[in-house]
């Protein structure tokens, strides 16, 4: 038998592969997270704020880089190109070639210092060139490895940042590097680059200053961007009043090659006229769009809070055709069509919404790693396989294979995981590491022993803070027996000398005042663990970030906010105590609800890396919606993948299937649920839900009344059993969606039509086919779906948001009356047959299920996510995972990646014999609890429950759920009895630091 | 700029009187924002004592009635923004929770805006900076904290 | 403008210039009296923003006397001096005060004669240049304080005094830097610090816009705005007002709250 | 002293009429007295006369001056005889400023009294600015270890060692190979006194040996050294082993090699073609070949071929062989040439010796046989031919063995760089085809055997010694001494000397010279003890310096070090006070007492007074 590696590697460090990476890291497999940059982070860490919950982008993302940096079980390796791949799946040998950083990272604390003193400024590229950064540089301030690299093409040489650097870090002659990696499978993940928006010559970016991208702009709006976050026109540094969004560039644009439909542009450039609008008082955002393709979950609503909550002024069905800058005042003239004719608007300013392309590196990596592009330049794919490339053993998530949004990468890219880790699923756990730890030390009832070490940080600290006053004053706290100055904390061979002085003088806590906890805590603790302290032994004062870099003028009160720092956190050290993470046993098995083509697609892949499944099906039988589609996607009918999936969930011996069956009852937490359907009860560690969703039944237009007006399905089964008899066919969009009672789009629509509408042309081209639509939502590469119509004939008639058609006619003959928004008039249409492109709704049970389940629903009552970005098939609570049109309507390929991801993150948790619980979390003193249940609404996690005292059932009490847990500390906070208390914030200890911060200390 | 002129300055800024402030900051937004400040090294007055929580929901009314009663001069909240939060919704409960409590220390005879609530993610170092500097100069107004003349 | 007595201060090292100059006297050799000498023990002591001080104190000339190329005492003090002297010429430029009113002049212990010619010609062209503008001219004072202040920002300080190691002897890669490269990058970086440091100047005391500081600075607006950029990056200028649609940026002062 | 009021004395001279004929000293003195803080003014004839000296003496005491200002001649002649005078009277004497009135004001401007006056007057305004921001400065002595290191065990580091030993020194000698007597070993008889080099060199040797004040270490190098003159930490490699030792001054003579011409005239290709110190081992070995001719080529590889310069020595040594090729011929000749005359084993040892030189440059073993000695059949006469572009027979006696070379009839064949000769073969023959510029035209000259004069060239690991000891290389790799002319052995770092062919290629008589030379410079801070350490030095505030090393790099003293907290520290045993780095450093952490920016600008706002604003 070939033997396997129980390694991958994913190439491409933006959210996609690292997402994909702690997956599998978290999976029991070693991770090689190859980025072609020096940090990670991607596009994501470029942006601003996130639609369509204008979440803070680097907020949410940093600390999954942070994790992804610290993963004992990801290796980094960035400034790195593949070179060649060869093996089998299974076992692939990759050269890589690493560029040098001429910074050795070992050495390298991040501290910055090279870069201040650097005399070479350049073009900041990660601000898209408008600001700039030295020669020697990191990305940006958050980046992970934080680790600076010298820029040689701008270096001259100089030597400073050597001479400068107290780390000797600096390594000018540093070669490049070649590694040979064996690994398991592969996993691309690099992502797009942007459209070149000089190609479109006649918007004039390049040329007119006051014309930026989207990415510039972006920029722009980021707080940590050239203007921190104000719009100012590059050309004077004026507000703009008014700005023009220009979308669709270099994307549905046959001139320049892209056919496509970049997917996400329409939503960002919306976000981005909301964002600018909130930062910049006095700013008067307009849209010119062709379409608006708000298709995701609450994107329809962000849209029309845009209009008229903020103001947003959107023209749709406008193509901008030119854009003129007025040489004074370098105003710019928006040329566009409206009404037939040609309109021309000012403004101050315009964002040209830049589509994605294929990533440059693309072309060289189909080559090296031997895959197949498709015809755009993108990865390619198939949709009934959407993560798999051409080659076996690789794998694609991302934007890498086509444009889409975060959510659906992050979902992608636990789906990559699963099929990587299913076809090394027998090697699991054989290249991770797991550390070994001396026993702990007990220190219950000692004395408390702190050392306190100080660090200069080079001259970060040393610089402002006078350092040794600090020590001595350390050594005159109570409690403190040992303090010492370090040149970096962090270096290791101080982590050799904490760990000595531990020993030597019996320390028992340990106080670092240095920089911030939230990167370098983990570090410290590891090291007094390795001494065997318990790891929350530990306690940081933030002497840098906080202190020397903010009072950088006034050395002498700088130095006296480090003492009082000093003496805080030795003043909650004293009262520190170990916490134990307790174990939770975890069942291995998974509960998927629902036997649709989610439901199957993620069990087939749990079963797949061997774990067992039940699937509790509704109906009588497996499929669900799949049943009804007939048109073939790529090769395959939907139908005989269905069939196909159906023998496979049989075949698969560790699959149980419990036809009609419904939930009734759910009990357990992560690690140990229980179902209780109507026939069985099952004992699960985690739950999938994937119960889909419903088509709506139209009560417009005479449906089920009159035979002649259908809906798209039942035009699909008439195209297919050959029954149309036609000669003219309307088509009307948005029949039950995009209205008051469901405001939501409803995603797939519009694509069913198109290929209704091709079908029916392609049957007999003489058939008039009518669509009334308000856009024409066929994002990425479906948009050829609309251009294919459109070639054939199709007629396409916009109607106005608030007007849908009328639908009339006496008896023979049906009438469609529609106001034209293109023509500026009402249109007649007497249609033979009129088709009604229905919305998606969810199921009826959503509610009750979701209920039993304790996890939320969106107000649209599909199932809420823990986060629309970062989490998009978990829930809050934890161990129940989510998956397919139960989440939001979608196409066959993207509910097969969902629910592949929904089963790799489930695989995060019943791939481990025992969960971890987290150290610092609620505890309740029982003696003092009189379980009033004030804390328990409090706790977004459902981690408390209000329960009968044992020995006394009078009583009640309130207990802590330890898995679920995540230790916020609100229900502490909120209890009026003083008996909840917070691990590692005691109350105790929060107010020991409030009185050593206002009383005394040194003057 | 020279270090006599810098003296100069300091010098000039009212000597008599350092307010004693407790800022209170989540782990996840606002500490991460105050880390952003310093990492792009903007200046701030230095009578500013930060305490970690986990969440600003952690923020026991006890604490901050705690620290006025030890004579801090001003606290300061700091949490996510609203929809921010990295416990979902616990900054929804600080706001209510800061709230009352201003009404607390009226009805106690404190000035209310000695308890101040602001939301600070972790890219918003200069509004770090600028909540600082505005709130050191609000408590400067108001004065000292009537407890320790008393 | 007959009446015009030029103010001119000599740096005159020990062992070269200033014996020059002895020796100018001993062997009686006459020249104008407008030049007062003060002796250095090397021409290379005379750092850039010193010699702006000495403009900014109203000089109507500057000369700096040292050893010929070679023979400098100190070994290798001179050819920095050189170096300095280029980068205070390229700065009065910036300033908007003729460069020739600076002048550098090799003159060995020997040379006498030359010593005297060398004063009266330079008085002669600091006469036909009039006086210096600085203690009328209140713009131009501005300036010259900006590039006084340029003159002592680290960046400049740091390239100015590696251009002789970097373009002769090698850099840390062990080559050569292109002397036209490194005069680039050079010239490019003392307008940068120039008009970074002249924005500083402006916005002291009063707030003003962009547009306001470029029709100040003679500046395009796009390139004042990068100025602005980059002096807000490194928190020296900081947002004060927005008046209608147009922001306005004051200095700050270090160590003001 | 900060704290005292400035009380400044100003003391104007006549010097006669040299000043006093041409500016009204009386009324300058006068305006002296107006000057703030000045207590004191007064004119006299001579200031420098003893009667003059007394008045300043007394003024000082009289009126309790704490600054003194001298307006007279130059500061470059009188300065020390006024300080004396201050010192006398109890005044720091860097507490005295020095006004020039005559060579640079009365002299010059004989003819415009008036304007010579006002001159004087506004040149004693900026002394006055200038001694009232005055400090006293401390002249320090700092104690020299008595003990020196020389690096390199040839003649010149012995020769060094030697002098220092007998001045009573104790001398610790590196030398990197396993033996002393360095480049000298290789060679056959020395040219002048004809004496066999190694009988030369062993006596040296020997006395290095015996004496008792020499460490030598051999296989031994240096790998650190810290510190500045009088006091050096020196970390030393020997046999591997780390040896640590102090010392208060240290001499190069790490000598040279020779230049290997790969690739040039058939070398490495055809047999019979070798180096320069090739021929010499197969001489000093008498491992020759019997041939009929000879040829040696000069300046392959210098004066532009690769290396720009004139390696000095070749000419006088390529006329040595040629006349030992003449006259002596036969006692070089290898065992089969001479019957039983010389022994295997050391004629063996001549072509293993120079192909084991051969493989350790090119770095592998190699694959030819060891060393038959070349075949060729003896004649009468050796056919000598030296192809040159110009005899650099410089001095007396080498002119006059040049003229014996052609007595001798060694032809000189000159060639120009345009046209090299070229090395072939042809048949089992060598060739030398040549460009014969007197008949202009083309020729060809069969010969046995062919000797390439190759320069010597500076060691590989010159340039990690120059980073150890902070002294610079020249252009050609070799050590550059402070001063061409004036300071030949000198570096400009006090307390580190050179000699011998680490400076340039030298013979051995130069060697010598220069070594001894070089020991009796070092011997002087030895013999005295203690350094006097310059009072006007640089100044680090290592609050402000963040250590960015702009200073190290342009101070031409090695006087400015990193300390271990990295900030620069200045060496002031080492440094002379120029001000290059305070003009330097970008962080303005550093100034020069006695000349600060604040001094200077004083002075210069004075010499401005009046400029309206």
């Amino acid at each position: 038998m070939m033997s396997k590696v129980g390694a991958v590697m994913v190439i491409g460090g933006g959210i996609s592969g690292v997402q994909t990476s702690l997956d599998l890291a978290d999976s029991g497999f070693k991770v090689y997270l190859v980025e072609k940059r020096a940090s990670i982070g991607g596009t994501m860490a470029q942006l601003d704020k996130t639609f369509p919950t204008n979440d803070c982008s680097m907020c949410i993302m940093a600390p999954k880089l942070v994790a992804a940096g610290r993963h004992h079980n990801i290796e980094l390796i960035t400034n790195a190109d593949v070179e060649e791949i060869n093996g089998v799946p299974g076992d692939f040998r990759v050269t890589l070639k690493r560029r040098t950083l001429r910074v050795d990272e070992n050495k390298c604390t991040g501290c910055g210092v090279c870069a201040e003193k650097c005399p070479v400024e350049t073009v900041d590229e990660y601000n898209q060139g408008m600001k700039k950064r030295k020669a020697i540089f990191v990305m940006y301030p958050q980046a992970v490895p934080l680790v600076f690299s010298i820029d040689k093409e701008a270096c001259i040489g100089c030597g400073v940042c050597y001479e400068e650097c107290r780390a000797k870090a600096v390594v000018y002659e540093k070669p490049d590097e070649a590694l040979e990696i064996s690994v398991g499978a592969v996993i691309l993940s690099p992502g797009f680059d942007e459209f070149d928006a000089r190609l479109k010559k006649e918007y004039g970016y390049g040329h007119y200053k006051n014309v930026v991208t989207s990415i510039e702009f972006e920029r722009m709006l980021s707080a940590t961007g050239p203007y921190f976050g104000a719009v100012l026109r590059p050309s004077d540094g004026e507000i703009p009043k008014k700005v023009a969004f220009i979308q669709c560039v270099g994307s549905r644009d046959e001139q320049v090659g892209n056919t496509y439909c970049s997917s996400v542009c329409c939503m960002y450039a919306i976000k981005e006229a909301i964002i600018a609008g909130e930062h910049t008082a006095g700013l008067k955002p307009t849209i010119f769009f062709m379409d608006v393709r708000a298709v995701g979950k609450e994107f329809e609503n962000y849209r029309e809070r845009a209009e008229k909550e903020y103001g947003v002024i959107i023209r749709r069905g406008t193509r901008v055709a030119s854009v003129e800058e007025d040489t004074a005042t370098k105003n710019l003239l928006v040329r566009y069509s409206e009404n037939g004719g040609i309109a021309t608007e000012e403004f101050d300013m315009v964002v040209l919404s830049v589509g994605m392309r294929p990533s440059e590196d693309a072309e060289k990596l189909s080559r090296r790693l031997d895959f197949r592009l498709n015809k755009h330049g993108f990865c390619e794919t198939d949709v009934f396989s959407p993560l798999c490339t051409s080659r076996p053993g690789i794998f694609v998530s991302g934007s890498f294979a086509s444009p889409k949004d975060i959510p659906t990468t992050v979902a992608e890219a636990s789906g990559a995981a699963a099929k990587a880790a299913a076809l090394i699923a027998d090697v699991r756990n054989t290249q991770v590491t797991v550390k070994e730890y001396p026993a702990e030390i007990d220190v219950t009832g000692q004395e408390p022993r702190v050392g306190v070490f100080v660090c200069h940080c080079g001259i970060n600290i040393g610089g402002v803070v006078k350092v040794p006053s600090v020590v001595e004053y350390a050594k005159t706290l109570p409690g403190v027996v040992y303090a010492e100055e370090n040149l970096y904390t962090c270096s290791s061979d101080t982590q050799e000398k904490i760990k000595a002085m531990i020993k030597e003088h019996n320390l028992n806590r340990v106080v670092v005042a240095s920089c911030t906890p939230r990167t370098h805590e983990p570090l410290f603790q590891n090291t007094i663990r390795e001494a065997g302290l318990n790891t929350y032994l530990f306690e940081m004062a933030n002497i840098r970030d906080q202190c020397s870099w903010i009072h950088m003028h006034e050395p002498e009160k700088a130095s006296k906010k480090a003492r009082d720092l000093v003496r805080m956190a030795v003043a909650k050290a004293r009262l520190l105590e170990p916490l134990k993470k307790s174990s939770i046993p975890v069942n291995h098995s998974t509960i998927v609800i629902g036997g649709g083509l989610a439901g199957m697609t993620a069990a087939l892949e749990v079963s797949a890396q061997g774990f067992p499944v039940h699937i509790i099906e509704k109906t009588g039988q497996l499929g669900g919606s799949l049943a009804r589609l007939y048109h073939k996607e790529g090769t395959r009918e939907p139908r005989e993948y269905m069939n196909e999936l159906i023998a496979k969930v049989r075949d698969a011996k560790n699959i149980t299937v419990h036809l009609d069956s419904e939930v009734k009852d759910v009990t357990g937490f992560v690690g140990n649920f229980k179902v209780k359907t109507s026939g069985d009860e099952i004992e699960s560690g985690v739950i999938i839900v994937a119960t889909g969703a419903t088509d709506y039944k139209p009560s417009e237009h005479s449906y089920g009344k009159d035979k002649r007006v259908i809906t798209q399905l039942e035009l699909e089964q008439k195209l297919e059993d050959k029954s149309l008899r036609a000669k003219k066919i309307a088509m009307i969009q948005c029949v039950g969606s995009r209205n008051e009672q469901v405001p939501y789009c409803s995603r797939i629509c519009c694509v069913t039509a198109m290929k209704n509408a091709i079908a029916v042309k392609r049957q007999n081209h003489a058939t008039e086919v009518y669509v009334f639509h308000k856009d024409i939502r066929t994002y990425g590469f479906r948009e050829e779906l609309y251009k294919e119509a459109c070639e054939l004939g199709v007629k396409f008639i916009r109607f106005p948001e608030e007007d849908m058609p009328r639908v009339g006619g006496n008896g023979d003959q049906l009438e469609v009356i529609a106001h034209d928004t293109v023509l500026g008039e009402d249109v007649l249409v007497k249609p033979d047959i009129l088709v009604l492109s229905v919305g998606i709704r969810p199921n009826e049970g959503n509610e009750e299920l979701a209920k039993m389940l304790k996890v939320p629903l969106s107000k649209d009552k599909y199932f809420l996510e823990a986060h629309m970005k970062l989490r998009p098939v978990d829930f809050a609570t934890e161990g129940i995972f989510l998956a397919g049109s139960a989440h939001w309507p979608k196409f066959i390929d993207e509910v097969i990646a969902q629910a592949s991801g929904a089963a790799t993150r489930a695989m995060t948790i019943i791939s481990k014999d025992e969960l971890e619980t987290e150290g610092i979390i609620a505890a309740v003193n029982e003696d003092i609890c009189d379980g009033c249940g004030i804390c328990e609404p409090t706790c977004e996690y459902k981690a408390i429950q209000v329960v009968k005292v044992s020995e006394n059932p009078e009583r009640l009490k309130v207990a802590v759920n330890e898995g679920l847990c995540k230790g916020c500390g609100a229900c502490v906070a909120a209890c009026p009895s003083g008996a909840m208390e917070q691990k590692g914030f005691k109350s105790s200890q929060v107010i020991a630091m409030i009185d050593s911060a206002l009383e005394g200390g040194d003057s | 700029m020279s270090a006599t002129e810098a003296k100069h300055e300091i010098g000039s800024a009212g000597e008599e009187w350092d307010p004693k402030i407790i800022v209170f900051c989540c782990n996840w937004c606002s500490y991460a924002g105050a880390d952003l400040a310093g990492v792009s090294r903007l200046q701030m007055p230095t009578d500013f004592r930060v305490i970690r929580t986990m969440c600003s929901a952690r923020v026991d009314p006890e604490f901050v009635l705690r620290a006025f009663a030890k004579g801090a001069d001003g606290v300061l909240v700091a949490g996510c923004h609203p929809a921010d939060c990295h416990y979902i919704g616990g900054n929804y409960r600080t706001r209510r929770r800061i709230a009352m409590l201003r009404m607390l220390l009226e009805q106690y005879g404190f000035d209310p805006d000695r308890l101040k609530l602001e939301w600070i993610s972790a890219s918003e170092g200069e509004k770090f900076q600028k909540t600082i500097r505005e709130f050191t100069e609000k408590i400067r107004e108001i004065g000292p904290n009537p407890i320790t003349e008393d | 403008m007959s009446d015009f007595e030029p103010r001119i201060v000599g740096f005159l090292c020990n062992w070269c210039s200033y014996a020059g100059a002895d020796l100018a006297g001993v062997s009686r050799f006459q020249y104008p009296t407008n030049i007062r000498s003060i002796r250095v023990m090397c021409s290379t002591r005379v750092s850039p923003h010193l010699l702006l001080e000495v403009f900014k104190a109203g000089a109507d000339g500057v000369m700096v006397g040292g050893c010929h190329i070679g023979d400098c005492h100190y070994i290798t003090g001179n050819y920095y001096t050189e170096k300095r002297i280029m980068l205070t010429k390229e700065l009065l430029r910036l300033a908007g005060i003729e460069p020739d009113r600076l002048r550098l002049e090799w003159i060995s212990a020997s040379e006498g004669e030359r010593c005297a010619n060398v004063v009266a010609d330079f008085v002669k062209k600091v006469r036909e240049l009039g006086p210096s503008p600085i203690p009328r001219d209140s713009r131009l004072a501005l300036r010259l304080d900006a590039a006084t202040e340029a003159a002592k920002v680290f960046r400049l300080r740091l390239l100015s005094g590696k251009e002789i190691k970097l373009t002769g002897e090698g850099n840390a890669y062990g080559e050569k830097v292109d002397p036209e490269r490194f005069g680039n990058i050079l010239r490019n970086a003392a307008q940068e610090e120039f008009q970074r440091n002249l924005i500083l100047e402006l916005t002291k005391c009063s707030a003003l816009s962009v547009k306001e500081m470029a029709k100040e600075t003679g500046e395009a607006t796009d390139a004042t705005l990068e100025r602005v950029v980059a002096l807000r990056s490194k928190n020296l200028l900081a947002l004060s007002v927005v008046e209608g649609m147009t922001p306005k940026y004051k200095a700050i002062i270090v160590g003001g709250v | 002293m900060s704290d005292e009021n400035v009380r400044i004395g100003v003391f104007v001279c006549h010097c006669g009429t040299n000043i006093g004929g041409f500016v009204d000293v009386p009324a300058v003195a006068k305006y002296a007295a107006s000057l703030p803080d000045v207590a004191f003014a007064s004119d006299s004839l001579y200031t420098c006369a003893e009667n003059g000296l007394a008045s300043i003496r007394d003024a000082i005491k009289d009126h309790g001056l704490n600054r003194v200002v001298v307006a007279s001649c130059t500061p470059r002649t009188h300065a020390p005889l006024f300080q004396a005078v201050c010192e006398e009277a109890g005044l720091n004497k860097y507490l005295f400023t020095f006004v020039n009135i005559r060579e640079q004001c009365s002299w010059v401007h004989m003819k415009e009294k008036e304007k010579a006056t006002e001159k004087a007057k506004d040149l004693i305004r900026m002394g006055v600015a200038r001694v009232r921001l005055l400090q006293a400065q401390e002249e320090s002595r700092i104690a020299v270890e008595p003990k020196a290191l020389v690096i390199g065990g040839g003649i010149s580091g012995m020769t060094t060692a030697l002098s220092l030993a007998d001045h009573g020194f104790p001398v610790i000698l590196v030398e990197k190979d396993g033996e002393l007597g360095g480049f000298v070993r290789n060679l056959n008889n020395l040219y002048l006194d004809g004496k066999d080099a190694v009988e030369t060199i062993n006596p040296v040797i020997g006395r290095v040996r015996a004496n008792r004040n020499i460490t030598a270490f051999l296989n031994s190098r240096v790998v650190k050294v810290d510190g500045f003159i009088g006091n050096y930490d020196i970390t030393l490699s020997v046999d591997g082993r780390e040896k640590k030792d102090k010392v208060g001054v240290i001499v190069v003579a790490t000598g040279a090699m020779e230049y290997v011409p790969y690739s040039l005239y058939g070398y490495e290709q055809f047999e019979h073609v070798v180096s320069l110190t090739e021929f010499e081992i197969l001489c000093k070995n008498k491992a020759l070949p019997k041939i009929h001719s000879i040829a040696f080529i000069q300046c392959v590889g210098s004066r532009g071929q690769d290396k720009s310069y004139c390696s000095r020595i070749c000419c006088n040594v390529a006329i040595k062989n040629a006349l030992n090729c003449a006259e002596n011929y036969k006692n070089m000749l290898g065992r089969e040439e001479t019957g039983a005359e010389v022994k295997a084993p050391v004629e063996m040892k001549a072509w293993e010796e120079i192909s084991e030189r051969r493989r350790r440059r090119r770095g592998r073993r190699g694959e030819e046989e060891g060393g038959e000695a070349p075949q060729a059949a003896p004649t009468e006469a050796l056919e000598i031919t030296i192809f040159n572009r110009d005899v650099m027979a410089y001095g007396v006696d080498h002119e006059l063995n040049y003229n014996k070379a052609r007595e001798e009839h060694v032809r000189f064949v000159r060639y120009t760089p345009e046209n090299l000769p070229k090395v072939n073969m042809e048949g089992d023959k060598l060739v030398v085809d040549y460009w014969h510029d007197t008949l202009k035209m083309q020729r060809k000259m069969n010969v046995d055997m062919v000797v390439l004069s190759t320069p010597l060239i500076s060691q590989p690991d010159a340039k990690d010694l120059s980073k150890l000891l902070k002294v610079p290389l020249g252009q050609d790799g070799f050590f550059l001494e402070a001063h061409v002319k004036l300071r030949p052995v000198d570096f400009a770092t006090d307390g580190v000397y050179v000699c011998g062919t680490a400076k340039a290629p030298a013979d051995i008589t130069e060697c010598v010279d220069q070594a001894l030379a070089a020991a009796s410079r070092a011997a002087i801070p030895l013999a005295r003890g203690y350094v006097q350490a310059e009072a006007l030095t640089a100044k680090v505030n290592p609050d402000i310096c963040t250590g960015c090393g702009t200073c190290e790099a342009v101070c031409p003293y090695g006087a400015i070090r990193k300390t271990e907290k990295g900030v620069a520290e200045v060496i002031v045993a080492a440094c002379k006070g120029c001000g290059c780095c305070g003009a330097t450093c970008p962080e303005g952490a550093i100034d020069q007492s006695h000349y600060t920016d604040v001094q200077l600008l004083a002075e210069a706002k004075a010499a401005l007074e009046g400029v309206v604003h």
